[in-house]
Protein backbone atom coordinates (compact mmCIF):
# COMPACT_ATOMS: atom_id res chain seq x y z
CA UNK A 1 0.00 0.00 0.00
CA UNK A 2 1.50 3.56 -0.67
CA UNK A 3 0.35 6.60 0.16
CA UNK A 4 -0.78 9.47 -1.96
CA UNK A 5 0.25 12.51 -0.41
CA UNK A 6 3.86 12.33 1.39
CA UNK A 7 4.18 15.53 2.65
CA UNK A 8 2.13 16.79 5.66
CA UNK A 9 2.84 20.14 7.72
CA UNK A 10 1.07 21.57 10.27
CA UNK A 11 1.67 25.00 12.23
CA UNK A 12 -0.09 24.97 15.32
CA UNK A 13 0.02 25.66 19.43
CA UNK A 14 -0.80 22.20 20.68
CA UNK A 15 1.46 19.39 21.63
CA UNK A 16 1.78 16.54 19.72
CA UNK A 17 2.06 12.53 19.97
CA UNK A 18 4.74 11.02 18.16
CA UNK A 19 3.90 7.51 18.03
CA UNK A 20 0.73 9.04 16.33
CA UNK A 21 2.03 10.90 13.61
CA UNK A 22 3.98 7.67 13.14
CA UNK A 23 1.02 5.57 12.67
CA UNK A 24 -0.68 8.26 10.49
CA UNK A 25 2.57 8.48 8.23
CA UNK A 26 3.74 4.72 7.71
CA UNK A 27 0.95 3.23 9.24
CA UNK A 28 0.31 -0.68 7.87
CA UNK A 29 2.49 0.62 5.20
CA UNK A 30 4.66 -2.40 3.72
CA UNK A 31 7.07 -0.34 1.62
CA UNK A 32 8.95 1.61 4.78
CA UNK A 33 12.30 0.20 6.50
CA UNK A 34 12.93 3.01 8.38
CA UNK A 35 11.20 5.45 10.20
CA UNK A 36 13.47 8.72 11.86
CA UNK A 37 11.75 11.05 14.42
CA UNK A 38 13.85 14.47 15.05
CA UNK A 39 11.93 15.94 18.46
CA UNK A 40 12.99 19.35 19.37
CA UNK A 41 12.58 20.46 23.14
CA UNK A 42 12.51 23.70 25.12
CA UNK A 43 15.75 23.34 27.54
CA UNK A 44 15.87 25.16 30.81
CA UNK A 45 19.35 26.26 29.48
CA UNK A 46 20.93 25.59 33.98
CA UNK A 47 17.61 26.90 35.34
CA UNK A 48 18.02 29.92 33.71
CA UNK A 49 15.10 30.16 31.12
CA UNK A 50 11.61 29.79 32.65
CA UNK A 51 9.84 29.67 28.57
CA UNK A 52 9.95 30.39 25.51
CA UNK A 53 7.63 32.48 23.57
CA UNK A 54 7.40 31.60 19.80
CA UNK A 55 6.27 34.03 17.20
CA UNK A 56 5.44 33.18 13.72
CA UNK A 57 4.23 34.72 10.62
CA UNK A 58 0.91 32.44 9.96
CA UNK A 59 0.60 33.15 6.69
CA UNK A 60 3.88 31.83 5.37
CA UNK A 61 4.53 29.37 8.23
CA UNK A 62 3.10 26.46 6.63
CA UNK A 63 3.22 27.63 2.91
CA UNK A 64 7.73 27.74 3.66
CA UNK A 65 7.76 24.66 5.55
CA UNK A 66 5.95 22.69 2.77
CA UNK A 67 8.51 24.45 0.63
CA UNK A 68 11.77 22.84 2.45
CA UNK A 69 9.59 19.29 2.88
CA UNK A 70 9.46 19.19 -0.85
CA UNK A 71 12.78 20.30 -1.31
CA UNK A 72 13.96 17.33 0.57
CA UNK A 73 11.50 14.80 -1.32
CA UNK A 74 13.50 15.87 -4.57
CA UNK A 75 16.88 15.12 -2.68
CA UNK A 76 16.08 12.00 -0.94
CA UNK A 77 13.92 8.70 -1.63
CA UNK A 78 11.23 9.22 1.00
CA UNK A 79 7.97 7.66 1.81
CA UNK A 80 6.87 10.19 3.22
CA UNK A 81 7.37 13.79 5.41
CA UNK A 82 5.67 15.05 8.85
CA UNK A 83 6.44 18.48 10.01
CA UNK A 84 4.73 20.18 13.48
CA UNK A 85 6.15 23.24 14.29
CA UNK A 86 4.69 24.87 17.70
CA UNK A 87 4.14 28.77 18.28
CA UNK A 88 2.95 30.40 21.14
CA UNK A 89 4.77 30.21 25.37
CA UNK A 90 6.61 27.01 25.40
CA UNK A 91 8.03 25.58 28.93
CA UNK A 92 11.30 23.73 29.24
CA UNK A 93 10.78 19.95 28.22
CA UNK A 94 8.12 20.72 26.42
CA UNK A 95 8.06 19.77 22.41
CA UNK A 96 8.68 22.46 20.10
CA UNK A 97 9.17 20.65 16.87
CA UNK A 98 8.67 17.66 15.13
CA UNK A 99 10.20 15.91 11.90
CA UNK A 100 9.06 12.45 10.68
CA UNK A 101 10.69 10.82 7.70
CA UNK A 102 10.11 7.72 6.56
CA UNK A 103 11.76 6.18 3.97
CA UNK A 104 12.47 2.41 2.48
CA UNK A 105 16.32 2.74 3.35
CA UNK A 106 17.93 4.48 7.15
CA UNK A 107 20.47 7.08 5.14
CA UNK A 108 17.89 8.92 3.52
CA UNK A 109 15.61 9.25 6.40
CA UNK A 110 18.34 10.29 8.80
CA UNK A 111 19.66 12.74 6.26
CA UNK A 112 16.33 14.48 5.16
CA UNK A 113 15.79 15.00 8.52
CA UNK A 114 18.96 16.42 9.26
CA UNK A 115 18.29 19.11 6.55
CA UNK A 116 14.95 19.41 7.45
CA UNK A 117 15.64 20.76 10.83
CA UNK A 118 18.81 22.59 8.85
CA UNK A 119 16.47 24.59 7.35
CA UNK A 120 13.58 25.27 9.58
CA UNK A 121 16.23 26.66 11.38
CA UNK A 122 17.20 29.63 9.28
CA UNK A 123 14.22 29.81 6.78
CA UNK A 124 10.81 28.77 8.95
CA UNK A 125 9.33 32.10 9.96
CA UNK A 126 9.60 31.87 13.25
CA UNK A 127 11.10 33.91 16.72
CA UNK A 128 12.11 32.82 19.34
CA UNK A 129 12.16 35.04 22.74
CA UNK A 130 13.18 34.05 25.91
CA UNK A 131 11.13 34.51 29.49
CA UNK A 132 13.92 34.09 32.57
CA UNK A 133 13.65 32.64 35.85
CA UNK A 134 14.95 35.92 37.28
CA UNK A 135 11.90 37.89 36.22
CA UNK A 136 14.35 40.05 34.06
CA UNK A 137 13.24 41.08 30.43
CA UNK A 138 13.94 37.99 28.22
CA UNK A 139 15.76 38.62 24.95
CA UNK A 140 14.74 37.70 21.42
CA UNK A 141 16.97 34.54 20.53
CA UNK A 142 19.71 35.70 17.82
CA UNK A 143 19.99 33.18 15.09
CA UNK A 144 23.52 31.82 14.69
CA UNK A 145 26.40 32.22 12.05
CA UNK A 146 26.53 28.01 12.19
CA UNK A 147 22.81 27.68 11.42
CA UNK A 148 23.91 29.80 8.07
CA UNK A 149 27.15 27.78 7.77
CA UNK A 150 24.62 24.70 8.19
CA UNK A 151 22.73 25.51 5.24
CA UNK A 152 25.28 26.09 2.60
CA UNK A 153 26.71 22.83 3.33
CA UNK A 154 23.61 21.66 1.77
CA UNK A 155 23.81 23.95 -1.19
CA UNK A 156 27.52 22.69 -1.74
CA UNK A 157 25.95 19.07 -2.62
CA UNK B 1 1.61 48.73 0.31
CA UNK B 2 1.02 46.61 3.53
CA UNK B 3 4.21 46.19 5.52
CA UNK B 4 3.98 43.39 8.33
CA UNK B 5 6.78 43.22 11.20
CA UNK B 6 8.00 40.72 13.56
CA UNK B 7 9.29 40.12 16.58
CA UNK B 8 12.26 42.63 17.81
CA UNK B 9 11.36 44.60 14.25
CA UNK B 10 7.83 44.63 15.70
CA UNK B 11 8.42 45.68 19.07
CA UNK B 12 10.83 48.80 18.09
CA UNK B 13 8.38 49.78 15.12
CA UNK B 14 5.66 49.84 18.06
CA UNK B 15 2.83 47.74 15.51
CA UNK B 16 2.48 45.19 14.27
CA UNK B 17 1.60 46.23 10.57
CA UNK B 18 0.51 49.47 8.68
CA UNK B 19 -0.23 50.64 4.84
CA UNK B 20 1.98 52.42 3.28
CA UNK B 21 2.59 54.61 -0.03
CA UNK B 22 5.65 54.82 -1.09
CA UNK B 23 7.24 57.28 -2.69
CA UNK B 24 8.30 57.20 -6.73
CA UNK B 25 12.37 56.65 -5.66
CA UNK B 26 11.66 53.53 -3.66
CA UNK B 27 12.48 50.60 -5.61
CA UNK B 28 14.36 47.75 -4.50
CA UNK B 29 13.60 45.93 -0.92
CA UNK B 30 17.14 48.08 0.46
CA UNK B 31 15.40 51.50 -0.74
CA UNK B 32 12.22 50.64 1.05
CA UNK B 33 15.00 49.57 4.39
CA UNK B 34 16.32 53.08 3.96
CA UNK B 35 12.91 54.53 3.85
CA UNK B 36 11.74 53.05 6.73
CA UNK B 37 14.52 53.76 8.90
CA UNK B 38 14.41 57.51 8.32
CA UNK B 39 10.83 57.64 9.58
CA UNK B 40 11.41 58.56 13.19
CA UNK B 41 12.94 56.83 16.42
CA UNK B 42 11.65 53.27 16.80
CA UNK B 43 12.21 52.75 12.99
CA UNK B 44 15.82 54.24 13.13
CA UNK B 45 16.24 51.20 15.93
CA UNK B 46 14.59 48.63 14.09
CA UNK B 47 16.48 49.45 11.03
CA UNK B 48 19.39 50.59 12.11
CA UNK B 49 21.17 47.64 10.34
CA UNK B 50 19.41 47.32 7.18
CA UNK B 51 21.84 44.85 6.10
CA UNK B 52 20.55 42.32 9.04
CA UNK B 53 16.91 42.37 8.11
CA UNK B 54 15.50 39.61 6.36
CA UNK B 55 12.34 40.28 3.56
CA UNK B 56 9.22 37.73 2.50
CA UNK B 57 6.95 39.77 -0.58
CA UNK B 58 4.34 37.86 -0.14
CA UNK B 59 4.76 35.07 2.23
CA UNK B 60 8.09 34.14 -0.20
CA UNK B 61 11.99 35.59 0.89
CA UNK B 62 13.68 37.75 -1.35
CA UNK B 63 16.67 39.53 -1.58
CA UNK B 64 17.46 42.74 -0.67
CA UNK B 65 18.46 43.61 -4.64
CA UNK B 66 14.86 42.58 -5.22
CA UNK B 67 12.32 45.24 -6.60
CA UNK B 68 8.95 45.88 -4.95
CA UNK B 69 5.81 44.60 -6.46
CA UNK B 70 3.43 47.24 -7.19
CA UNK B 71 1.47 46.35 -4.65
CA UNK B 72 1.24 43.15 -2.10
CA UNK B 73 2.53 42.16 1.32
CA UNK B 74 5.83 43.08 2.21
CA UNK B 75 7.31 41.68 5.62
CA UNK B 76 9.91 42.62 7.82
CA UNK B 77 11.83 40.63 10.50
CA UNK B 78 14.58 39.56 12.25
CA UNK B 79 17.11 36.23 10.77
CA UNK B 80 14.55 33.39 12.11
CA UNK B 81 15.07 31.56 15.06
CA UNK B 82 12.33 28.06 14.24
CA UNK B 83 13.13 24.62 14.86
CA UNK C 1 16.33 16.86 36.77
CA UNK C 2 19.11 14.36 35.04
CA UNK C 3 18.21 10.94 35.24
CA UNK C 4 21.01 8.94 37.01
CA UNK C 5 21.76 5.27 34.22
CA UNK C 6 21.46 6.63 30.65
CA UNK C 7 21.47 3.28 28.72
CA UNK C 8 18.40 1.37 28.45
CA UNK C 9 18.52 -2.23 26.34
CA UNK C 10 16.26 -4.59 25.74
CA UNK C 11 16.01 -8.06 23.62
CA UNK C 12 11.91 -8.94 23.52
CA UNK C 13 9.16 -10.54 20.84
CA UNK C 14 6.61 -7.34 22.05
CA UNK C 15 6.28 -4.68 19.68
CA UNK C 16 7.49 -1.05 21.64
CA UNK C 17 5.84 2.49 21.44
CA UNK C 18 8.20 4.91 20.87
CA UNK C 19 6.10 8.01 22.79
CA UNK C 20 6.75 5.86 25.79
CA UNK C 21 10.03 4.93 25.10
CA UNK C 22 10.53 9.00 24.52
CA UNK C 23 8.78 9.73 27.68
CA UNK C 24 10.36 6.99 29.84
CA UNK C 25 14.25 8.33 28.37
CA UNK C 26 13.51 12.01 28.31
CA UNK C 27 9.75 12.51 30.23
CA UNK C 28 10.18 16.21 32.30
CA UNK C 29 13.81 16.60 31.50
CA UNK C 30 14.92 20.09 30.86
CA UNK C 31 18.89 19.83 29.77
CA UNK C 32 17.70 17.67 26.49
CA UNK C 33 17.18 20.14 23.08
CA UNK C 34 17.00 17.11 21.36
CA UNK C 35 15.58 13.40 20.85
CA UNK C 36 15.94 11.09 17.68
CA UNK C 37 14.15 7.97 17.42
CA UNK C 38 15.26 5.43 14.71
CA UNK C 39 12.92 2.03 13.75
CA UNK C 40 13.51 -0.12 11.32
CA UNK C 41 10.74 -1.93 10.01
CA UNK C 42 9.84 -5.20 8.47
CA UNK C 43 9.64 -4.66 4.46
CA UNK C 44 7.84 -6.87 2.20
CA UNK C 45 9.87 -6.38 -0.92
CA UNK C 46 7.15 -5.63 -3.34
CA UNK C 47 5.33 -8.75 -1.67
CA UNK C 48 8.24 -11.20 -2.06
CA UNK C 49 8.01 -11.10 2.05
CA UNK C 50 5.36 -12.92 4.37
CA UNK C 51 7.45 -12.67 7.21
CA UNK C 52 11.15 -12.41 8.65
CA UNK C 53 12.15 -14.54 11.69
CA UNK C 54 14.82 -12.99 13.45
CA UNK C 55 16.81 -15.51 15.37
CA UNK C 56 19.05 -14.66 18.06
CA UNK C 57 21.94 -15.33 20.75
CA UNK C 58 19.81 -14.94 23.77
CA UNK C 59 22.95 -14.80 26.06
CA UNK C 60 25.45 -12.07 24.17
CA UNK C 61 22.50 -10.18 22.50
CA UNK C 62 22.04 -7.64 25.28
CA UNK C 63 25.46 -7.46 26.61
CA UNK C 64 27.05 -6.58 22.96
CA UNK C 65 24.29 -3.73 22.33
CA UNK C 66 24.72 -2.57 25.45
CA UNK C 67 28.47 -2.66 24.46
CA UNK C 68 27.74 -0.29 22.14
CA UNK C 69 25.59 1.93 23.49
CA UNK C 70 28.27 2.66 26.06
CA UNK C 71 30.44 3.06 22.84
CA UNK C 72 28.32 5.75 21.41
CA UNK C 73 27.90 7.57 25.32
CA UNK C 74 31.72 7.60 24.83
CA UNK C 75 31.98 8.74 21.51
CA UNK C 76 29.03 11.83 21.59
CA UNK C 77 27.81 14.10 24.98
CA UNK C 78 23.97 12.01 24.88
CA UNK C 79 21.39 12.88 28.22
CA UNK C 80 20.44 8.84 27.47
CA UNK C 81 20.27 6.08 25.08
CA UNK C 82 17.26 3.72 24.25
CA UNK C 83 17.74 0.41 21.64
CA UNK C 84 15.01 -2.35 21.72
CA UNK C 85 15.26 -5.16 19.26
CA UNK C 86 12.98 -7.68 19.00
CA UNK C 87 13.59 -10.99 17.81
CA UNK C 88 10.63 -14.06 16.42
CA UNK C 89 8.35 -13.71 13.66
CA UNK C 90 7.86 -10.09 12.32
CA UNK C 91 5.22 -9.07 9.84
CA UNK C 92 5.63 -6.24 6.78
CA UNK C 93 4.80 -2.67 8.38
CA UNK C 94 6.19 -4.26 11.88
CA UNK C 95 8.83 -2.65 13.63
CA UNK C 96 12.28 -4.43 14.43
CA UNK C 97 14.59 -2.33 15.85
CA UNK C 98 14.29 1.13 17.95
CA UNK C 99 17.08 3.56 19.16
CA UNK C 100 16.06 5.98 20.67
CA UNK C 101 19.08 9.19 21.42
CA UNK C 102 18.56 12.35 23.93
CA UNK C 103 20.97 15.04 23.81
CA UNK C 104 21.23 18.54 24.24
CA UNK C 105 21.46 19.26 20.63
CA UNK C 106 20.90 17.61 17.82
CA UNK C 107 23.38 16.62 15.49
CA UNK C 108 24.86 14.36 18.55
CA UNK C 109 21.69 12.77 18.64
CA UNK C 110 21.68 11.99 14.74
CA UNK C 111 24.86 11.12 14.64
CA UNK C 112 24.51 8.59 17.66
CA UNK C 113 21.41 7.00 16.08
CA UNK C 114 23.16 6.58 12.84
CA UNK C 115 26.55 4.64 14.86
CA UNK C 116 24.62 2.85 17.08
CA UNK C 117 22.60 1.19 13.40
CA UNK C 118 25.55 0.62 11.39
CA UNK C 119 27.08 -1.33 14.77
CA UNK C 120 23.85 -3.25 15.49
CA UNK C 121 23.54 -4.33 12.14
CA UNK C 122 26.93 -6.29 12.18
CA UNK C 123 27.73 -6.89 15.48
CA UNK C 124 24.78 -7.28 17.44
CA UNK C 125 23.69 -11.15 17.12
CA UNK C 126 21.43 -11.70 15.36
CA UNK C 127 20.25 -13.25 12.25
CA UNK C 128 17.17 -12.57 9.44
CA UNK C 129 15.42 -15.83 7.94
CA UNK C 130 12.99 -14.59 5.19
CA UNK C 131 9.72 -16.44 4.96
CA UNK C 132 8.57 -16.16 1.20
CA UNK C 133 4.62 -15.62 -0.24
CA UNK C 134 5.29 -17.80 -2.61
CA UNK C 135 5.66 -20.70 -0.15
CA UNK C 136 8.89 -21.76 -1.46
CA UNK C 137 11.58 -22.31 1.04
CA UNK C 138 13.15 -19.01 2.67
CA UNK C 139 16.49 -17.70 2.75
CA UNK C 140 19.01 -16.62 5.25
CA UNK C 141 19.29 -13.33 5.03
CA UNK C 142 23.32 -12.19 3.13
CA UNK C 143 25.12 -9.79 5.02
CA UNK C 144 26.21 -6.48 3.24
CA UNK C 145 29.76 -5.45 2.50
CA UNK C 146 28.34 -2.40 2.30
CA UNK C 147 27.49 -2.76 6.00
CA UNK C 148 30.87 -3.75 6.91
CA UNK C 149 31.98 -0.64 4.81
CA UNK C 150 29.90 1.80 7.15
CA UNK C 151 31.75 0.17 10.42
CA UNK C 152 34.75 1.25 8.45
CA UNK C 153 34.03 4.71 8.12
CA UNK C 154 33.04 5.12 12.17
CA UNK C 155 36.67 3.31 13.23
CA UNK C 156 38.50 6.27 10.98
CA UNK C 157 36.88 9.12 12.50
CA UNK D 1 34.02 -27.09 25.66
CA UNK D 2 30.20 -25.91 24.57
CA UNK D 3 29.95 -24.81 21.30
CA UNK D 4 26.59 -23.37 20.64
CA UNK D 5 25.32 -22.74 16.44
CA UNK D 6 22.84 -20.19 15.15
CA UNK D 7 21.36 -19.52 12.13
CA UNK D 8 22.52 -21.91 8.84
CA UNK D 9 25.52 -22.85 10.59
CA UNK D 10 23.00 -24.56 12.98
CA UNK D 11 20.66 -25.93 10.28
CA UNK D 12 23.62 -27.34 8.97
CA UNK D 13 25.24 -28.79 11.87
CA UNK D 14 21.79 -30.40 12.49
CA UNK D 15 21.98 -28.61 16.35
CA UNK D 16 21.88 -25.88 18.56
CA UNK D 17 24.66 -27.09 20.76
CA UNK D 18 26.56 -29.76 22.14
CA UNK D 19 30.16 -30.77 24.47
CA UNK D 20 33.28 -31.60 22.67
CA UNK D 21 36.48 -32.81 23.71
CA UNK D 22 39.40 -31.23 21.83
CA UNK D 23 42.35 -32.72 20.92
CA UNK D 24 45.48 -30.66 21.84
CA UNK D 25 46.32 -29.94 18.77
CA UNK D 26 43.39 -27.45 18.47
CA UNK D 27 44.79 -24.63 19.85
CA UNK D 28 42.91 -21.67 17.78
CA UNK D 29 40.19 -20.91 17.06
CA UNK D 30 40.97 -21.01 12.95
CA UNK D 31 41.70 -24.94 14.09
CA UNK D 32 38.88 -25.50 15.81
CA UNK D 33 37.01 -24.09 12.26
CA UNK D 34 38.90 -26.79 10.80
CA UNK D 35 38.31 -29.65 13.05
CA UNK D 36 34.59 -29.05 12.49
CA UNK D 37 34.68 -29.17 9.15
CA UNK D 38 35.44 -32.61 9.08
CA UNK D 39 33.32 -34.51 11.60
CA UNK D 40 30.90 -35.36 9.09
CA UNK D 41 28.99 -33.93 6.25
CA UNK D 42 26.24 -31.61 7.99
CA UNK D 43 29.65 -29.89 8.95
CA UNK D 44 31.71 -29.85 6.17
CA UNK D 45 28.51 -27.62 5.15
CA UNK D 46 28.43 -25.63 7.36
CA UNK D 47 32.16 -25.35 7.78
CA UNK D 48 32.99 -24.99 4.01
CA UNK D 49 34.28 -21.31 4.42
CA UNK D 50 35.23 -21.36 7.59
CA UNK D 51 36.89 -17.53 7.14
CA UNK D 52 33.33 -16.31 6.97
CA UNK D 53 32.32 -18.22 9.78
CA UNK D 54 31.74 -15.55 13.11
CA UNK D 55 32.98 -16.53 16.31
CA UNK D 56 32.17 -15.61 20.16
CA UNK D 57 33.97 -17.38 23.21
CA UNK D 58 31.83 -16.37 26.05
CA UNK D 59 29.29 -13.84 24.57
CA UNK D 60 32.07 -11.68 23.29
CA UNK D 61 33.20 -11.60 19.62
CA UNK D 62 36.88 -13.08 18.60
CA UNK D 63 38.96 -13.24 15.67
CA UNK D 64 39.89 -16.41 14.28
CA UNK D 65 43.44 -16.15 16.05
CA UNK D 66 42.35 -16.08 19.15
CA UNK D 67 43.71 -18.81 21.14
CA UNK D 68 40.60 -21.28 22.74
CA UNK D 69 40.11 -20.86 26.72
CA UNK D 70 40.43 -24.28 28.28
CA UNK D 71 36.84 -24.46 28.96
CA UNK D 72 33.72 -21.83 28.11
CA UNK D 73 31.30 -21.18 25.68
CA UNK D 74 32.14 -21.23 21.95
CA UNK D 75 29.50 -19.66 19.47
CA UNK D 76 29.93 -20.00 15.82
CA UNK D 77 27.67 -18.26 13.37
CA UNK D 78 27.18 -16.75 10.14
CA UNK D 79 27.74 -12.97 9.36
CA UNK D 80 25.14 -10.92 11.88
CA UNK D 81 22.26 -8.96 9.77
CA UNK D 82 20.66 -7.51 13.23
CA UNK D 83 19.21 -3.99 12.69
Amino acid sequence: MKAASPIDVRVQAEDFDISAEIRKLAGERTDIGAVVTFTGRCRDEEGRLAALELEHYPDMAETEIARIAREALRRWNLAGLTVIHRFGRILPGQNIVLVVAASTHRKAALEAADFLMDYLKSRAPFWKKEHLTSGEPGQWVNAKTEDEEALAQWRKE
Amino acid sequence: MKLVYFAWVRERVGHETETVSLPGEVVTVSDLLDWLKARGEGYAAAFAHPEIIRVAIDRKHVAHDMELPPDGEVALFPPMTGG
